[in-house]
């Protein structure tokens, strides 16, 4: 099953352990994006997400449908991405991914990641510490 | 901008940077049936003062991404078009 | 720091996750292992893992100095394996890595499952369901 | 395996499939201060009946993999020996 959701509230990572786990997996890949507190030498006082909700969960939903057609026996895959205020040290996203042998689920979340920076509308802002102006983030290529 | 021909009223949401220019998250813009989507990024920019991150947007129309600033659109009545700054989700 | 151990109990994930946690670290990548209830064809009726205890973790802390030496900007390393009888759907291993950045995190922890396949000495007994007879393992390269 | 030089007592240990085919976890050996690996592995399989499964058997000492059958041994009091079958972990 594809799991994607937009969530305001600190993400339960047991809880996505649990949508992955399936008699017939012998690996699960999840990774965590989280909140850091510098940038540039720059403190990072508080930082904050905002989407275009429906065609983030858009996009979300063909990241699956392109992980499923790459690495066929993926069985579940989780999408999520936390919106709003987000402190320092916790999830901003968590992609992960269920399959009975490791190489696809470590791969997909590799590949779902990258895909996701570039594809999902979504920004995130960030404010400094001090004089420093707040900014709106971009992800490199 | 050719406003000659046929025109509708479209959806604008304006995303992150350009929300802020702006001033607003969205709003009611009058648009041709057919334009291309540089001569319709030309037109919002200046309407609602996006110069300055001009060379970073792209558009989405009806929650597809326009990948070529020459490509044309066609619009109907009640279409959503989204003004998208540099991503940084994840 | 490294976070090396065998376990007689079910492993805690959201204790990992804890162990990761770290201010400067933007991403968290965990591999879990998990049990399978079938091989082929065959019904898994239980499996146990059995240890070289003082050289198991002797390699798993190798593991972790060989991944310090290759992505230099690792923050924390988590590698726990079970032992004992683990039943269908829990987790006999863990690999987990925080960093920066996600590639680091991504990259190590699927070289590290790899090189922990390989080089620690552990064993698993699986036992079938019916005629068939119970197997040590063997992981292929 | 030549028992006519100097001997030391080693620990053994057997693991996994080894073990069952011993019989026992550990045993502690007599062997020679050196020797090359694959003696004392045909030494060890013929007389702890692991015949079975010789050709995938590999020795660790004092916690160390020997890589090589035909790299010699030293020897001292007490040291550790490990019958290691494939690998099973993770």
């Amino acid at each position: 099953m594809d799991h994607v959701k937009l969530v305001n509230d600190p993400i339960d990572i047991a809880h996505i352990h649990q949508l992955l786990a399936d008699e017939g997996c012998g690996a699960s890949s999840v990774f965590v994006g989280t909140t850091r507190d510098n940038f540039q030498g720059k403190k990072v006082l508080s930082l904050a997400y905002e989407a275009y909700d429906s065609m983030a969960l858009k996009e979300m939903n063909k990241i699956c449908s392109d992980l499923r057609s790459k690495w066929l026996d993926l069985k579940h895959i989780v999408i999520y991405h936390r919106l709003g205020t987000v402190p320092v040290c916790e999830a901003s996203v968590v992609i992960a991914a269920s399959s009975p042998h490791r190489s696809e689920a470590l791969e997909s979340v590799s590949f779902a990641i990258d895909q996701l920076k570039t594809r999902v509308p979504i920004w995130k802002k960030e404010i400094y510490d001090g004089d420093n102006d707040s900014e709106w983030k971009e992800n490199k290529e | 901008m050719n406003a000659d021909g046929p025109v509708v009223n479209v959806h604008v949401l304006f995303f992150a940077k350009s929300r802020e220019l702006a001033n607003t998250p969205r709003s009611t813009v009058e648009v041709p049936t057919e334009i291309t989507a540089t001569e319709l990024l030309d037109h919002l920019v200046s309407k609602f003062g996006l110069t300055s991150i001009r060379d970073n947007l792209i558009l989405a129309h009806n929650e597809s991404y326009i990948d070529n600033l020459s490509d044309r659109i066609l619009f109907k009545e009640g279409d959503e078009l989204a003004i998208i700054p540099p991503l940084s989700g994840g």
